[in-house]
Order: C-alpha cells, then structure tokens, then sequence
C-alpha cells in the first residue's frame, strides 16, 4: 500500500543512529514483523530513488497521541550511512513523507513452545523489536542476541528488556556487554527446541546459519539488498536460491521472495 | 467544457491514452497491481523476453546516479514457454493492450521468439529490444550497426502478423541512421530512448558498483537527451513514435508528445511512484482540459522549432 | 604523515594538481580571481578560441535541467587577436599553466588558430574542440567523424610546437574509435567528454527554451557516460587522459582518476561554486592523506575491473 | 564575495510574495543600489544553479537583533515562479543558504537636485526599494510609480512612503490605486529636471525606455536574463548592446555589464 504519513518524532538514540515514529493508516497493523517499508526522503530527483527501512514498531497510538488525527503509527531505527538518511534525519515533526509498505515477506514465527531467539548485528536489530513485542503477546519465551562494534551500536536494549526479553549484548571492543562476536556468545546458548531469527551484516548472518546448520536449529535470516522499485519489477535485488546454476537460474528477489528467507534457501558462498 | 480526447493509435494498436510502461520497469503488470488500476494506461510493456529463460547479471546490478540510475539486470527473464504458461494468461485478463518487448542472443533467436509469440491471443504488439549484443558476432550491439538492425528487423517482420515496434538506442552517433534503417526494414513505429551505457565507480573500494562494470542509465537525467533524439527522429522519419526518458510527470510526458511522439513510456518513474503512469496519464488529461485543448492528437509534434 | 604528492604532468605540462578548469566555464580566468586562488590548481583552460570573433547564439543561451544544464553559447568569443592583446597579458602573471581551447568554422581555421598561438609566451598547450561542425561541410562536425578529426589534429599538430590534446565529443557510437584516430594523427593528449546533446521544452509557449533549439548537456547528470568513457578510452589507447563531466567533489574527480585519466576539469561546478576548482583540488589531496595514499600517481587506472 | 548566510526571516507579504532577511557580512554595506546576490536554495543538485535576487535591502541591525552573531544584514523581496522560489519559500529561521554578492552594475544616481523617478512592474520594486532609501539618505526627492496585474502585485508601498517616498500605485485591473498600465501614470508626470531608475518585465522597460527618450529624460533600467555564473564566465545571460550587429558582436553580460543599463546602451527590437 502507498500513502503519506506525518512524522512525528525523530530522535537520535547514539551517534548516528536515529528513531522515527510516522503516522500510519490502519491496515498497517495487518503487516507482520520482517516486513519493510520504503521510503522517499524528498519530492524530488537527489536523492532519486526510496530508501527501504525495516519496520522497528507498529502499533494502535495510547490515548495521549489521539490528537494528531491517524490513530495508528509505524516506527524505524535507522543509522545515517549516505546522503538519504542524512537528509532523513533531518526531518522534524510535521513533515510529510510517502510510503510504500508492507512489504515483502516476513518473519514465520513457527509453533509455539520452542525458544525464539533473536540475533541482532547492529542497525540489523531494527526489524526484531517489532517481531519481540509480537512474540511476547503470544506468550513465547524469547531470547535477543545483540552485537556491535562498539557501545554507540548497541540500540534499545532497555525496550527489549521491557518486553521481558532476556538480552545477551556482545562487543568487538568489548565496550558494552561481552567482548566478542554476537556469533560466539550465541553458540554457548544454542540447543535444541529453538528457532533463529536474525539481521544484520551479510558475513554475520552466514555465520548465523552455519552454526544453526551445526545445532540443527531451524534459522531465518532478513538480508539485504540494493533496492529500486520494492516490488518485484525491476529484479535489481536478488540473490541466488539455494540451487541456482547459471543454466536453471533461481534467482530470488529480496523485496518480494524476502527479505527474511530459511537460511537454507540461499546460496551462501 | 467536455473530456479531452486522450485516445491515440500506434500501428492499428489502439489505446485510451499516450501511456505507456516501459519495458523492465514495470515486470509482467501484476506487480503494480496493487498500487495502480492496470486499465487506467494505454498500454502495458512487459520485461524483455527471450527464448530460453535468462539467469542474468551477478550483483550489485543497480546503483543510484545524479538524477538517475544504473542498472545492469542482463534482461533476466522468464523466457518464452514461462511467459506463455504463467505470465500472458494474467495479463489476457486486464483490459488494456500488452506489448511484449522482445530480444535475441543471436539473429536467429529474434525470428524464433517473435514467430512463437504470432499466435497468441492478448499480445497487442512487439517491441523489439535492439540494444544488445550479438553473442555470435564477437558482442556488437544490433543497435549501433545500420545493417545488424536492418537484419532484426526484417526477420522479425517475416516471423510476425503482430505490429512491430523497434526500440532504438541512444549510444549511436546519428539516431536518425539507426531510424531510417529500421523503417526501411519495416518496423511499424519505433520507440526511444533506451538508456546510455554508463558507470558508477565506489571510490573507496576501488571498484565499479555494478558486478557488470557497466549498465544502463535512465531516470530524469536522460531526459534532455531522449527529447532531442525524438525530436530529430520525428523531423526525418515518417512512422509514429514512442518517447521515453526521464519522464516524471504529465509535463514531461508533454513535451515528449510536442517534440514528435504519438505515446509516451514510463520507466524510472515508476520505481519511485508505483502509481505514476496512472497520475502521469491523469495529469496530461488536466493539462488539456485547464488549457482547453480538445485532443492529445494536435499536440503531436506541434513545437515550434 | 607528509602531505601526499599531488603532482601531475600531461605531455610536458607540468600541473601542481590535477584539477583543471573546464573551457567555457572559467572565463579567461580573471573572473574568478575574487572568489579563489588561481594559483592553487594544476591548470586553467580558457574559453573556446577563434581566429575572428563569434559572436555566438542568440538568446536564450542556458537553461537547467534534472542534475545537468544545457548550454548554446555558441562558442562565442573575443577571437585570437584581443585574446593575445587582451586577456593573454593577465594570465602570462598567473603562476599556474595557461591551456588554450580553440576551434575552426573550417578546417584551415584550426591550423591557422595554432599557428598563431604556437610563438605566445605563457601558452602551455592547445585544447582543440573537435565538438563544432564544419560550416565548409554541411555542417558535418569534425568530432563525430574519424577522419574529419584526424585532418584536423594532423592540422594543428603540424602548425604548433606545444602540446596538442584533443578534446572529444561524447555523441558518438564509439569514443574508443575516435581516440585512437587522434592518437595516431598526432594528439599529445585527449580530454573527455564534451557535452551531451539535448533539447529542453517550454510547454507552455510550445517552443525550445534555447534558441539554438539544441544545446550541450553538461553537469552530474552526465558523470555516469563520462566515467565510462574515460574508463573505456584507457583502457584502449596510451595517451594521458583528462577526465571531463560533472566533477562536483574531490571523490567525484578521484572517481576519474581512477577510471583512467591523469588529471581531470571541472566545469559546471564553478557556477555553483566560483571556488569549486581550489575546494575539489583540496578535497582530493585531503583524501589521500586520510588513507594514506603518498601520491595521487598510484591512482591513475587503478579501478579493480 | 562568496559567503554563507543566515536566514532570519522568510515572510509571505501577499499571496506568492516573499521578504526574507539574512545575515550578512559587514562589507556587504559596499553594495550598490541595483546590484544583486545569488543565491544556492540547497546544497544539492535539484535545483542545481543559483538563483538571481536584487538586493531590497541592506543594513545594519538595530540593537534589539544584536544577538544573532552578524551586525549586517540582507533582504530580498521574491515571487515564487518556480522549483527554486518554491523551496526559498520554505525556508525558516536559522536555515542556511550560500551567497554570491555584491554582484554586477548597480544604479547611477546622478547628479543630486533632479527628481528621481522610480518606476517599478510587479516584482521589479525589489531593487528600487534599496535604491530610493539611499536617494533619500543623500536628500534627493523621490517619486516612485509601482504597477502590477492586480492589488496582490503591488507591494512594500507603506515602507516607501515611510522614506517620504510620493507614491504612484496603478494597476491592470484597477483593483489599486489607478486602473491601467504604469507607463500610463508616468507620462502624465514626466517632465524636465527629472532621472528614471526602473526594474520591471522587460515590455515595460522597453515602454519605460521609449517614454523617457521620448521626453529627453535620462533612463536606467534594470534587466534580467537567465544565468548560470554570474561572474561574466559563461557568456549565458548576454544582451545585445545597442550597436550590435553578427559582424560586430556587441553583446553585453547582464550579470556583469548590468543589471543596470542606460536605455540607449540596448538594443531594443
Ligand atoms: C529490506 C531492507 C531493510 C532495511 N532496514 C533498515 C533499517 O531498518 N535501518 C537502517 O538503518 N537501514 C536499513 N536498511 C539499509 C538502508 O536501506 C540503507 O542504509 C539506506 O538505503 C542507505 O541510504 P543512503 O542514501 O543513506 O545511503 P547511500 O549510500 O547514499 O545510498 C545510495 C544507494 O544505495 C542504496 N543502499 C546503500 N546501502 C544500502 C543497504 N545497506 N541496503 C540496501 N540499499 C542500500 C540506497 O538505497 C541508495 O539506493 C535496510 C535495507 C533493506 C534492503
Ligand atoms: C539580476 C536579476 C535580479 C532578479 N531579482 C529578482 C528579485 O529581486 N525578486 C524576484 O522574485 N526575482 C528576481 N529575479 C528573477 C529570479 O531570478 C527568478 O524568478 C528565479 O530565478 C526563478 O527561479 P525558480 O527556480 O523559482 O523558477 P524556474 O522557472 O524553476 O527556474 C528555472 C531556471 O530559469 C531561471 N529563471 C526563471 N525565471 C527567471 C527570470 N525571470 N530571470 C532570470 N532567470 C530566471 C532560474 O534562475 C533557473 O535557472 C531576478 C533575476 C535577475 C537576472
Ligand atoms: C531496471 C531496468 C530494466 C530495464 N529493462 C529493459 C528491458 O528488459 N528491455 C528494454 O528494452 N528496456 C529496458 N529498460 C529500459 C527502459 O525500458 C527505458 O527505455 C529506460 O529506462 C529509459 O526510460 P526512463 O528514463 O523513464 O527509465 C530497463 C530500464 C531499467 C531502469
Ligand atoms: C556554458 C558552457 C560553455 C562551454 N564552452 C565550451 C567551449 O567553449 N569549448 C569546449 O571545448 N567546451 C565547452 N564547454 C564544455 C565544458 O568544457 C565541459 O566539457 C562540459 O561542460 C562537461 O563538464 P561539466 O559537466 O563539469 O560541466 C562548455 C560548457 C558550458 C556549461
Ligand atoms: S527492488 Fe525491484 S525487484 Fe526487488
Ligand atoms: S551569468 Fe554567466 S556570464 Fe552572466
């Protein structure tokens, strides 16, 4: 679906690093937590193409927000890398940008009763808020793994912990939480009877799903990929299924096929 | 006042107004269906088809420009019996004329894909996509060589009842050449531009962007280019035209129809607004009607130049 | 660490950068004395010079368009003897290298033009725009013909005992072509690329916007083509390279670098920024010193591709 | 000059017209009268050329806005015609735009004692403004005739009168002061001892130009071109000077020969 939505705050959570919450129609409660939104910073050609941004929150607005017409609104986490999120985070309540969203495919979140765990790599944490706070509303047990470079990537801990979620924070500098790989920290805790679900840095993810390979864990993974249109037109972002050869091509669009895929659906060499 | 007559006719193709999408922009229609109504255009182009299906580029295969964009998809696609079985089946339902465009590896294969596309039901006309290489003859591209296209051309008229049209590329010295070549060949009309060939170059990693070093700019920064070559074509060459290049909006999309061409395609543009050959076509209709021009017909070709 | 070495040298010139003033868009120099220092880049090139005066095009000249401009100036210029007299004296003061861009109604004018530049002090180099047609011959232009183009750097490099770089115009089928047939005429050099031709529109007025009708596209819109052709020419012929085309920035200009080309001009960026030419010259040296990179030498072609 | 300003205000004085004052270095008091800035909107490539504006107004602050670091300020008066105007308009208080002035020809005054006749169309004021108080400053007496289309067009003319400014206010429709062109007022007031300053569509200084030949009466006007320099570089933004012919081009740079031309100085068809 496309529309206009408000924004209504834009606040930078640690350098770098920016929350947005936006107005948002009704139906988007119907979008389910992988799913993405993209985004068109300016009415204008520079920067010419959307952004897309997975879905960090979305939800019926509390009372104390009713004023400002929609009654329910999306949120994003976002890190300025280039000139669109630069210019993004210089948006201010009021202004106005044009979304399309949901989509994509997102997160399954599978039978109930195993242990969810999240693995988060930095901004990668984005889409697993929005998939805790749905875990937790049906009451599963679910576990987040967060890595970063350093304590300045480290985001919202404190909201997962809110939800209930037990967090596990890792650092490469050790400058929050342990030092080490998320991957490192994750594979003490892996067992039987849980199921990953995990974004961030491509390498980091084929780590992920190689030792849920090894563990026998079942393994989501949202990837990334330059994007142009967001709906499976134009095949800009896709990557090679598990079986793709040059003479059976299977090619899968992250926008539509994706972004979240079983890990053993992609070619991960 | 009344509605403004919107309808126009390219080779016997009869459409509700001078839109057009643009071939890869727009997948096989079913993709914007949710963002637009498909039957509100004048026609649809589906992604270039070949015979077999097509893996294309590695990645990345996109990248953003100054006021445009690169990509190097390598026209992955479907190929024809998938098209058949999967695709067309779809579109026969949408009311609204499917141009399907069209490309071959080799010479040959251009007869082949368009002799299997003669028989079906719901494909209003080819386009041909020229602006490839000839695996057989060491890569040079059909269209930048007068007599590579004239061939295509010609054996795609033989292979097909259907209307013809011949997509031009604009990496050529003299378009008007190119132009007249094909309407010797017999092509029913012709469409341009296709993108420029150009690079992006990450600083940083000391590599091109795109995984096939070099691909196809398009968006609004083609525009001043693509309205001089329709411009030049129209002025020499007798068949109808299709304009396409940076179009973004109802403007644009005039000055295209000014400049000489019957219709219009919009490509880019629907990346960034899934719903922009609808407003483009409403646009061009408020156009008319705020300036009182009765039909979309008297301003083809009406710049004073 | 030390500063890195931003030191280049094309066919003897000796530049204490890379950056260049584009011709056509820095005057002859004096006009931006106020806004920068003209002693901080490698090399100035003046306006496009004639043996008589032109008096150009009539009015409108410019007009912008998506990420680009386009221009028919029409090479207007004060013609070679007021540039001797006139505007010569003020840059023979200006430490830094003086090249002048010239060009012919015919093709004896190109000779004739070099010749009498050949004796001037504080006349580093000849630019020769291949870009104009050949009023002598219907208007053919010399740069899109290989052997129009080799007449005339065969011409000027017959009639001038400095440096000779030739600069290209990008509407062509293959650029390659065309540089190799000024390698072997005599060029010294090649700069690349000239402007794109287009056309813009007033819709509402249903005329061109320029009055020459077509126009040069200049400006980011068009550093996707250039990049390429830079990239492509270096790749295929030995002569140094000068990189042209909506160079905005110093990682733009380090974009050209690496694709191939030893120094690179900047031209629309100077009307946006007077300064532009010092800020990307600085912008450029300041990146090599944050990676590190002791000479912008090991730059040049070093694009992975 | 080339230096970074500091919007102030940005004010809609009627519908489309725009005052908006920056900050602005102290040498900018050198100006002139007629002269003009550029302006770049954005730091970006949509729109991608600087904007022309004559200079309305330019000062030194009263104390009450000492706070704000410049002692110097800069006004302009625009209409918004177009992508750049539209995005000027959009501009706020502490927003910051890149300058290019004083540039170009400014107005002659001439010998004091004349009368000095302002004649502005539409927008054309904006110039004139700056000019009349300089006029005034030296104890000249000023007149000025202000046209427009309709009442919307005719602007500031409360700021003239406060100068001591006799004001002529006339407009196409009538709906301002007296109906009919501008031209028409002032030939009823043309007379000996007088000198016309005038900015305007170019038919009205065309008019403006016959009016005063016509009466013996000495004529500046102030021209406008498109530009993409302004520093006499690019050869875009050429007139053709009165003795212009293709043999001996006479052409003149509107933004370094003018704005401000002797009438005879043109060539007119
Ligand atoms: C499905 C999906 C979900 C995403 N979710 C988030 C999120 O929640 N938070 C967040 O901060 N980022 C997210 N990203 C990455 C985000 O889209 C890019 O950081 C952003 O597009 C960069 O734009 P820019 O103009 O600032 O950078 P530039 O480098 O100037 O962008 C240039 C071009 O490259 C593209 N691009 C650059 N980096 C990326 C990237 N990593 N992935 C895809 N395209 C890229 C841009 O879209 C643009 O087309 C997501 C990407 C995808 C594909
Ligand atoms: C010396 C000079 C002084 C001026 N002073 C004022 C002033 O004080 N107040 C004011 O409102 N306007 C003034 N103008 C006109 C003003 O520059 C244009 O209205 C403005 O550039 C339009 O920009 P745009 O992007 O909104 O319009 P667009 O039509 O989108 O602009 C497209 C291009 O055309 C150029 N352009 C469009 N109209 C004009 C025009 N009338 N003159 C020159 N270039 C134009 C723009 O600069 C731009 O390059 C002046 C022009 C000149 C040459
Ligand atoms: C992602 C993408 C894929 C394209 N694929 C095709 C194609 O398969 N066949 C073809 O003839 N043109 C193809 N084109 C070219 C467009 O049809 C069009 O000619 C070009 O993009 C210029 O129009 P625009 O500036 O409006 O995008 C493609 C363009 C893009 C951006
Ligand atoms: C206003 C203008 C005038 C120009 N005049 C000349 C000229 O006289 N001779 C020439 O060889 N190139 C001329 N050029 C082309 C530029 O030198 C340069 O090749 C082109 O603008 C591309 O570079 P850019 O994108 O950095 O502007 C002119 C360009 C512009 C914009
Ligand atoms: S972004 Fe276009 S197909 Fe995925
Ligand atoms: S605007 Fe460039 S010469 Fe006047």
């Amino acid at each position: 679906m496309q529309f206009k939505s408000m924004v209504l705050s834009n606040v930078e959570l640690s350098p770098g690093y920016f929350r947005m919450r936006m107005t948002a129609p009704q139906e988007l409660l119907a979008s389910s937590p992988g799913q993405f939104l993209m985004l068109r910073v300016v009415d204008a050609i520079d920067p010419l193409l959307r952004r897309p941004f997975g879905l960090f929150d979305v939800g019926l607005f509390t009372p104390e927000y009713a004023g400002c017409g929609a009654q329910c609104y999306a949120e994003i986490l976002y890190k300025v890398v280039g000139k669109g999120t630069k210019l993004l985070s210089s948006l201010h309540h009021g202004d106005l940008v044009d979304l399309l969203s949901p989509l994509g495919r997102g997160f399954e979140i599978g039978p109930s009763g195993e242990e969810k765990i999240l693995v988060g790599g930095g901004i990668g944490l984005a889409p697993l808020y929005y998939l805790a706070k749905e875990l937790v509303k049906k009451g599963e047990k679910v576990r987040l793994f967060a890595g970063g470079r350093n304590r300045d990537d480290i985001l919202c801990i404190t909201e997962f912990e809110r939800l209930g979620v037990e967090t596990y924070v890792s650092t490469d500098d050790g400058t929050l939480g342990d030092q080490g790989l998320v991957t490192e920290v994750l594979e003490r805790h892996l067992g039987s009877g849980m199921r990953i679900f995990s974004c961030g840095p491509t390498p980091m993810l084929k780590a992920v799903a190689l030792l849920a390979q090894k563990h026998g864990v079942p393994c989501q993974v949202s990837m990334e990929a330059y994007m142009a249109c967001g709906v499976g037109a134009c095949l800009g972002c896709v990557m090679k299924g598990a079986n793709h050869t040059d003479e059976n091509p299977d090619y899968r669009c992250v926008c539509k096929d994706g972004p979240v895929f079983d890990s053993f659906e992609l070619q991960w060499s | 006042m009344q509605k403004p007559d919107m309808s126009v006719e390219i080779a016997g193709i009869k459409m509700r107004n001078p839109v057009m999408t643009a071939s890869g922009t727009f997948g096989y229609g079913s993709e914007f269906a949710d963002y637009m109504n498909l039957e509100s255009i004048g026609a649809m182009i589906t992604k270039g088809l070949s015979l077999k299906p097509k893996a294309g580029n590695p990645t990345p295969r996109i990248v953003e420009t100054p006021g445009g964009m690169l990509n190097a998809i390598g026209l992955q696609n479907v190929g024809i019996d998938a098209f058949i079985s999967k695709k067309l089946p779809y579109l026969q339902n949408v009311d609204t004329p499917v141009i399907v465009n069209l490309y071959g590896n080799t010479l040959e294969e251009y007869g082949e894909v368009a002799s299997r596309l003669d028989g079906q039901q719901g494909v209003a006309g080819l386009e041909v996509n020229i602006s490839c290489p000839n695996v057989k003859q060491g890569g040079i591209v059909f269209g930048t060589d007068p007599q590579a296209a004239q061939e295509v051309v010609r054996l795609v008229r033989k292979n097909t009842s259907k209307p013809v049209i011949v997509k031009l590329s604009p990496n050529v010295t003299d378009v008007v050449l190119m132009a007249k070549a094909c309407a010797d060949a017999g092509a029913d009309a012709l469409s341009l531009i296709n993108t420029l060939t150009g690079i992006a170059i990450d600083l940083d990693r000391r590599r091109p962007v795109l995984a096939n070093i070099t691909g196809g700019l398009s968006g609004p920064a083609i525009k001043p280019v693509a309205l001089r070559m329709v411009w030049q074509v129209a002025k020499n060459v007798k068949l109808p035209i299709i304009g396409i290049g940076g179009i973004m909006n109802g403007r644009d999309a005039l000055e295209f129809i000014l400049a000489g061409a019957t219709a219009i395609q919009v490509g880019t543009a629907s990346f960034l607004d899934p719903s922009a050959a609808q407003r483009i076509a409403a646009e061009m209709e408020a156009y008319l009607a705020e300036k009182q021009i009765p039909s979309i017909a008297s301003l083809i070709g009406a710049l004073e130049a």
